[in-house]
């Protein structure tokens, strides 16, 4: 118990102390970043032990606060936020990896500044993922959107600042005239924030008012990318792709879906979800965003810009799972949010890398890139085939669940729009690599250029664990257990 | 009697009597020495009297030995002591802050007098929060107007001696409204003081005297408090006043007035008259929201930073009134809650502008570009101020928005809660708009400001962070905040 | 009817302080606002003496014998007005008077157009100011 | 009578409505500050007749006219459209005639006011505080901090003009430029009179125990013996005898001794200006208390109004002199 409670605190504190250190390391960036990896090393550690010491049936306290009486700043994970915090802590490390190498490569202002506010938005996440009750949630919910903004306009172009306003305006926008009040309703009606298995709204709650917070809520929660909330994303593509990579492919949508996922299970209870009209249209609405955003996807030629739309369709995928409500459902969620986690931030290494070694970043420009980059695009093949949802990928199972969870629930326009989107995300993906590979274009020199670089490193780990997730979910398949089990 | 009997009368005294040394030594140095000193003073004696109250409950002190209501009386309760503190805390980091600002902002041979008129503006708005005496409130509530238009006609622009002007034009009709408002009541009553008129007025509710009177006063009152159609004279005022000014006021003048406000609706009235028998609480709840979207809406097109700041607090002043109109314990109770840590935001953002246009040498738009490099602990200040303007979670701003859609919500009145969240969307707006201009490095073309560090002095800089922290502070610990509004809210409600 | 004739009064009173008051609202010349709010406030006192009058009293300076007495408390109320209303007169015509060295003029819609032009120029606005700079120097 | 001054005050309020000629309407206002004292006086309130006359008729017109000479007699026809005042004013007034309804009539004995705390200071004062202008008892010690208060406002003025306009050092004086001209027989009248003003301001000073008067009124006659000088002697030469910054700290001790009586009570062991500090013999206190810090009005009110003055005429000579480009 007093050690997953110090574990928890580590969990906040080391990447809050790595990026308050960082400054100090301005002049000497190997040092600098040295600092990050061990820190993201240290993390992990933490991460892992947390895993094996927590004891899920008396999870540890943690009160930093009490802002508001009875409202304390409490930290309390559940399984599905030890996943959620695993799944950060697993991917930092990586990424930094690869910043090192993309950073330098690429020759990025202000380098301090970017690994200062890369670790402070971890901090938070990881605060996300481990907050026990909804205010908590919400602090930090707000805290990400400002951590990640410097990110976001790092460039500090026109184009960013506009990016920049699109993204906080949207972002903030919602979670003030929407979440906030829904948090503060919920409270003024349950007189308690905190999560509780079987949701914390009195029996006697007038079921309309009920229907209005979960559409507050969901819509509150823009960071799940849920139309017409989702511009964003494509917007926020601006920052460089490190961040793209685990903030917004992870982190940030990650921590949405995963907002999202705390409502329904621990403040409404699936029971009382599944009754309410709201979540069905909720669940439309999701299913039309995931075939609307493969489309719009189609149709991009930017790939980071496909990629973020990509990105739009499987956020809902999971904010299907958790408006359906039933175990099956929830547990593909879940799940998803790993799987697709480690496909989609491969994609965006492989962005990254194609876009340092060719300087391209559109599909149209990409033929017959291959033979320069073969290893980049076979990674990105292997993720695309995980994201899809094809074995042998860990993409695969949460996809399963999620089709389960529509087919149990009798709503089979869902599992159309499923398979529908798969197929989508069959083209648009892979007609990628086959340009690069198939399409000839005779300007292009056959010269090899992908020396070994760190961020190849990187890119070769998150290839390998969608493969490992497959072949071992073991401890996937524990946590998930515990979340139904929880259900 | 020990000294601290005296306590509450000292805590007004030291302040006024300072004002005169001031003139007597005739040196920049010594006056503000003397101005430090008095209001340290008072802050120290205020944190003494807050640990007599919440112990042992109201202080009554008879000036002059004639007891009460023969004599004047002062009256301490939960509200008067923490508009005080608010006062006595504020006017202490003002002056403190002022010793460069002011001599770079006014010219020499002004700076004594001006460190003499502050002290009396400060006195005169404590002396408001004290006193038992309706008459007694008028007199000082005198003081401290004239000392106010006179400290803003000392602004550089001369559009501050206008803004003064239009100052002095509607304040003195507000306190004629009020000295009439008195008046009526003194012909029915008899009586000038508060606790006797508490007592008297009961029986004469029905009373058509009484009831003018009830109307005279307030209207004279929102003059004062700049409530939405009256709030015309704020906004020059603010802008063009000197920076140590602008701070000053802004964090304090309307709070006194909103302090007014209670006092006489929930005091010398009471709660069920003023608000549920009157249809005061309506018309306080729709000129509120008006406020609140109107003035967002002009401060999001200000290029003048102080008068974006300005603009916003007409807004604020919304949101209390409008928690006033809710007509609740837990109303009252946010009304109290914003109204202190409005004066926390307001208060540390114009102290950082100050300190801005003492290195830059101005507070628009375009001076704020490459702020961050130049003067990063202000700047910080400034992002920090605004996110509490908005009510970011962590900050001030947050609780009082959450108590006040609390409140809201209490009263069934879910539309308000919409409307006070959209409040801060506006806010969003007008505030990332400093913060943009701050942070985003301008396109070098256009950059005027060297980007060397000059950061500004240290007197200016505590001061200025002293607010900020307390600023994060209430916004995390809210024991002090929220359980004294509570408790005084209680107090003023009353039987209710 | 006496009802009447003992509120005509404070109706006659009422007339003037209106009277006042509407100089001050209405009039765009600064002086003549000030003038307004000087009768406004003037005529407020008599409200108040008004209340604090005794038909067949005599003036509150005690006499052996005499004990109805016109209400001192009134009395001495306005005596504190009339000195703050005295005041705040002196400080607005002063300041009328710096508007006339600034503006050049005290007419208040003159001045409005004054201002609003300079809110497009983006100059500092120091050099209306020679009177400060002077002032510096010395 | 009454209906008689009523109407006047009617009339004189009328014409300053309409009239355009601001001097005039000055001239006006002094006339209807003079009915108003009149009409006071009708209502048994001398010491506020006394006031009003020497104020409202005396240096609020002066100011007005110093104002005048600055900045034009003319006023402009105002443009915009006297509708909404005119409803607000309508609004405001009917607001008042409603509260009148209920109001007890002029002069009733038995009205709330007469009853509740007055009597006490009818009744007590003369035995307590032992003075027979029971106006000066309420003023000075039932309610002697209002009066500190009231001090402090005028001190206020003072530094607000002083402030705004600046006043100008002896160098600036012009001795012997007058601003009514040079004559003679002015001049002498006023050698004449002056001595007998002072006194009598000294008498008012004084007497205020025992009749109209106090502080404020002798302060204020004092200073306009001054003004008067200042006026037909030239610009300046009363700046000679009593030069502003002297003046400027003349006027902070005054305030300093009023509230320094309250202190030395406070220390003494009684509540804040509790004159019975000041002696065993309680009434002889009062006496003592209510010299001093009428004492300590005088002072103050004489050299604020004075500075005032000085710094409305300072301003007329350099604005004539220089062309609106004067040094503070």
């Amino acid at each position: 118990m007093e050690l997953s409670i110090t574990l928890m605190l580590a969990l906040l504190l080391v990447p809050l102390t790595v990026a308050i250190a960082l400054p100090f390391f301005n002049s000497s960036p190997n040092l600098r970043e040295a600092v990050t990896l061990f820190g993201s090393i240290v993390l992990l550690i933490c991460a892992a032990m947390l895993y094996q010491t927590i004891d899920f049936d008396n999870p540890p306290q943690l009160i930093l606060a009490i802002p508001l009486p009875n409202y304390p700043i409490l930290f309390s994970p559940d399984p599905l936020g030890i996943m959620f915090s695993l799944l950060v802590s697993t991917l930092w490390p990586i990424t930094s990896l690869y910043a090192i190498g993309y950073i330098r490569q690429h020759k990025e202002l202000n380098q301090t500044r970017f690994y200062c506010f890369f670790a402070l938005s971890i901090a938070v996440t990881q605060a996300i993922a481990l907050s026990g009750n909804m205010l908590t949630l919400f602090i930090f919910y707000e805290m990400l959107t400002l951590a990640t903004f410097p990110l976001v306009t790092h460039a500090g172009s026109k184009q960013a600042k506009q990016a920049g306003r699109l993204y906080l305006g949207i972002l903030m926008g919602t979670s003030i005239m929407f979440l906030l009040l829904a948090t503060i309703w919920s409270a003024n009606i349950a007189g308690t924030l905190a999560f509780q298995a079987d949701g914390i709204f009195p029996a006697d709650t007038d079921p309309f008012l009920l229907n209005i917070l979960l559409l507050l809520f969901v819509f509150g929660t823009a960071k799940a990318a849920l139309m017409p909330f989702h511009h964003w994303l494509p917007a926020a593509m601006v920052a460089p792709v490190p961040v793209s990579a685990l903030l917004h492919a992870v982190a940030v949508v990650k921590a949405g879906v995963f907002t999202l996922l705390k409502v329904v299970i621990y403040l409404f209870g699936i029971d009382n979800i599944s009754l309410l009209p709201a979540a069905d249209f909720l669940a439309y609405l999701a299913g039309f965003t995931i075939v609307a955003a493969s489309l719009i996807a189609l149709k991009q030629d930017n790939i980071k810009a496909r990629l973020a739309y990509s990105t739009i369709g499987q956020l809902s995928y999971i904010i299907l799972g958790a408006m359906l409500a039933t175990s099956s459902s929830i547990m593909g969620s879940s799940m998803h949010i790993v799987t697709h986690a480690f496909g989609k931030i491969t994609l965006f290494f492989c962005a990254g890398a194609i876009l340092l070694a060719t300087h391209k970043t559109r599909v149209s420009e990409l033929n017959g890139i291959g033979k320069q980059i073969p290893i980049t695009l076979c990674c990105f093949t292997l993720a695309a085939l995980s994201t899809i949802g094809l074995p042998p990928f860990a993409g695969m199972w949460s996809k399963w669940w999620l089709v389960q969870g529509t087919i149990e629930s009798g709503q089979l326009i869902l599992t159309a729009s499923l398979l529908i989107s798969s197929l989508l995300n069959l083209i648009y993906l892979l007609e990628i690599p086959l340009r690069a590979f198939f399409f000839q274009q005779s300007t292009t020199p056959l010269t090899f250029k992908e020396p070994l670089s760190p961020h190849l490193l990187a890119i070769g780990t998150t290839t390998l664990l969608c493969l490992l997730l497959f072949l071992k979910p073991d401890v996937l398949y524990h946590l998930i257990n515990l979340i139904d089990k929880g259900l | 009697m020990s000294v601290v009997d005296h306590l509450p009368i000292l805590i007004i005294i030291i302040p006024l009597i300072a004002a005169p040394l001031c003139v007597l030594f005739d040196s920049a140095k010594v006056s503000w020495l003397l101005a430090l000193a008095a209001c340290i003073f008072s802050f120290i004696g205020s944190i003494k009297l807050l640990n007599t109250i919440t112990a042992s409950g109201p202080i009554s002190y008879s000036l002059g030995g004639w007891q009460p209501p023969w004599g004047i009386e002062y009256r301490l309760d939960l509200l008067s002591i923490i508009l005080l503190l608010l006062l006595t805390s504020i006017a202490s980091l003002v002056v403190l802050f002022a010793r460069y600002s002011v001599e770079q902002e006014i010219s020499k041979n002004r700076i004594v007098p001006f460190y003499a008129t502050l002290l009396l503006a400060i006195a005169g708005l404590s002396g408001i929060c004290i006193s038992g005496d309706v008459f007694n409130l008028f007199v000082f509530l005198e003081i401290s107007s004239i000392a106010s238009y006179t400290l803003i006609s000392l602004g550089k622009d001369r559009r501050a001696l206008n803004a003064a002007f239009k100052y002095l034009v509607m304040g003195t009709i507000g306190a004629t409204f009020i000295l009439i408002g008195i008046g009526f009541l003194y012909m029915q009553t008899g009586t000038l003081n508060m606790q006797d008129l508490s007592e008297r007025l009961p029986s004469l509710y029905d009373n058509r005297t009484i009831r003018a009177g009830f109307a005279f006063l307030t209207v004279g009152i929102c003059l004062k408090l700049a409530l939405f159609p009256l709030h015309l004279w704020l906004p020059n005022a603010y802008a063009y006043a000197p920076s140590v000014v602008s701070a000053f006021l802004a964090a304090t003048a309307t709070k006194v007035a909103v302090y007014m406000l209670l006092r006489f609706l929930l005091t010398v009235f009471d709660f069920n008259f003023s608000l549920n028998t009157m249809p005061l609480d309506v018309i306080l709840i729709a000129l509120g929201s008006v406020a609140i979207v109107s003035s967002s809406l002009v401060a999001i097109f200000q290029v003048n930073l102080k008068r974006l700041l300005a603009y916003s607090s007409i807004a604020q002043l919304g949101y209390i009134s409008l928690s006033i109109g809710l007509a609740s314990k837990l109303g009252i109770a946010s009304a109290i809650i914003h109204l202190f840590n409005h004066a926390l935001m307001k208060g540390a953002l114009f102290l950082a502008l100050g300190a801005m246009i003492y290195k830059v040498g101005g507070a628009e738009l375009k001076h704020c570009q490459g702020m961050l490099k130049r003067m990063p602990l202000t700047s910080l200040a400034i992002i920090i101020g605004g996110l509490s303007l908005i009510g970011i979670p962590g900050t001030a701003g947050f609780i009082s928005k959450w108590y006040m859609i609390n409140a809201s919500l209490e009263a069934g009145l879910w539309p308000l809660a919409l409307l006070i969240l959209f409040g801060s969307l506006l806010a969003i707006i007008y505030v990332w708009k400093m913060v943009e201009a701050i942070t985003l490095q301008p396109s070098t073309s256009t950059a005027t400001a060297p980007l060397t560090r000059d950061e500004a002095p240290l007197t200016m800089l505590v001061p200025i962070w002293a607010l900020v922290i307390a600023n994060i502070y209430y916004g995390i610990n809210t024991e002090l905040t929220v359980s004294l509004a509570q408790r005084a809210a209680n107090i003023l409600v009353g039987g209710y | 009817m006496s009802n009447v004739a003992g509120l005509f009064n404070y109706w006659v009173v009422i007339f003037l302080m209106m009277a006042g008051f509407f100089v001050v609202i209405s009039q765009g010349n600064l002086v003549k606002k000030i003038i307004g709010l000087s009768l406004f406030q003037a005529s407020a006192f008599i409200l108040y003496i008004s209340i604090g009058h005794v038909s067949g009293g005599e003036v509150p300076i005690y006499v052996e014998g005499s004990n109805l007495y016109s209400n001192p408390l009134p009395h001495v109320l306005i005596l504190t007005a009339i000195v703050v209303s005295v005041s705040t007169t002196a400080v607005g015509l002063a300041i009328i008077i710096r508007i006339k060295e600034t503006y050049n003029t005290v007419e208040e819609d003159e001045i409005q157009i004054i201002d609003n032009r300079k809110d497009d120029e983006d100059e500092p606005v120091e050099e209306e100011h020679p009177a400060e700079q002077k002032e510096d120097q010395s | 009578m009454d209906i008689a001054l009523l109407a006047m005050l009617c009339v004189t309020a009328i014409a300053a409505i309409r009239i355009r000629d601001l001097f005039a309407v000055t001239m006006l206002f002094g006339i209807y500050s003079f009915l108003t004292a009149t009409f006071f006086l009708s209502l048994d309130a001398i010491d506020v007749a006394f006031t009003e006359a020497a104020v409202g008729a005396g240096i609020t017109t002066v100011l007005m006219l110093a104002t005048l000479r600055l900045t034009g007699r003319y006023e402009r026809k105002p443009k915009h459209n006297i509708f909404i005042p005119l409803i607000v004013v309508s609004i405001t007034g009917a607001a008042l005639v409603y509260g009148t309804l209920d109001a007890p009539l002029l002069g009733d004995p038995n009205a709330p006011a007469q009853q509740h705390v007055s009597p006490r200071y009818i009744e007590e004062s003369p035995k307590e505080i032992g003075i027979p202008n029971m106006v000066t008892s309420v003023l000075a010690s039932y309610r002697g901090y209002d009066t500190l208060g009231e001090t402090f406002v005028i001190f206020c003025a003072g530094l607000a003009v002083i402030i705004i306009l600046g006043i100008q050092d002896s160098g600036e004086v012009h001795p012997g430029r007058s601003a009514i001209g040079d004559q003679l027989v002015l001049r002498v009248v006023v050698k004449v009179l002056l001595p007998f003003i002072l006194l009598f301001a000294l008498y008012v000073q004084l007497h205020g125990d025992y009749g109209a008067g106090g502080g404020f009124q002798a302060g204020i006659i004092f200073a306009s013996g001054f003004i008067l000088y200042d006026l037909v002697f030239g610009e300046g030469d009363a700046r000679l005898i009593v030069p502003p910054n002297f003046l400027k700290r003349l006027a902070a001790l005054g305030v300093l001794l009023y509230a320094g009586v309250g202190l030395y009570s406070l220390f003494n062991g009684k509540a804040f200006l509790d004159y019975s500090a000041l002696s065993d013999n309680p009434t002889s206190a009062q006496h003592i208390g209510i010299f001093l810090v009428e004492l300590g009005v005088g002072i103050t009110v004489f050299s604020v109004a004075l500075t005032i003055f000085f710094a409305f005429s300072g301003r007329a000579q350099i604005t004539v002199k220089t062309d609106r480009r004067p040094p503070l």
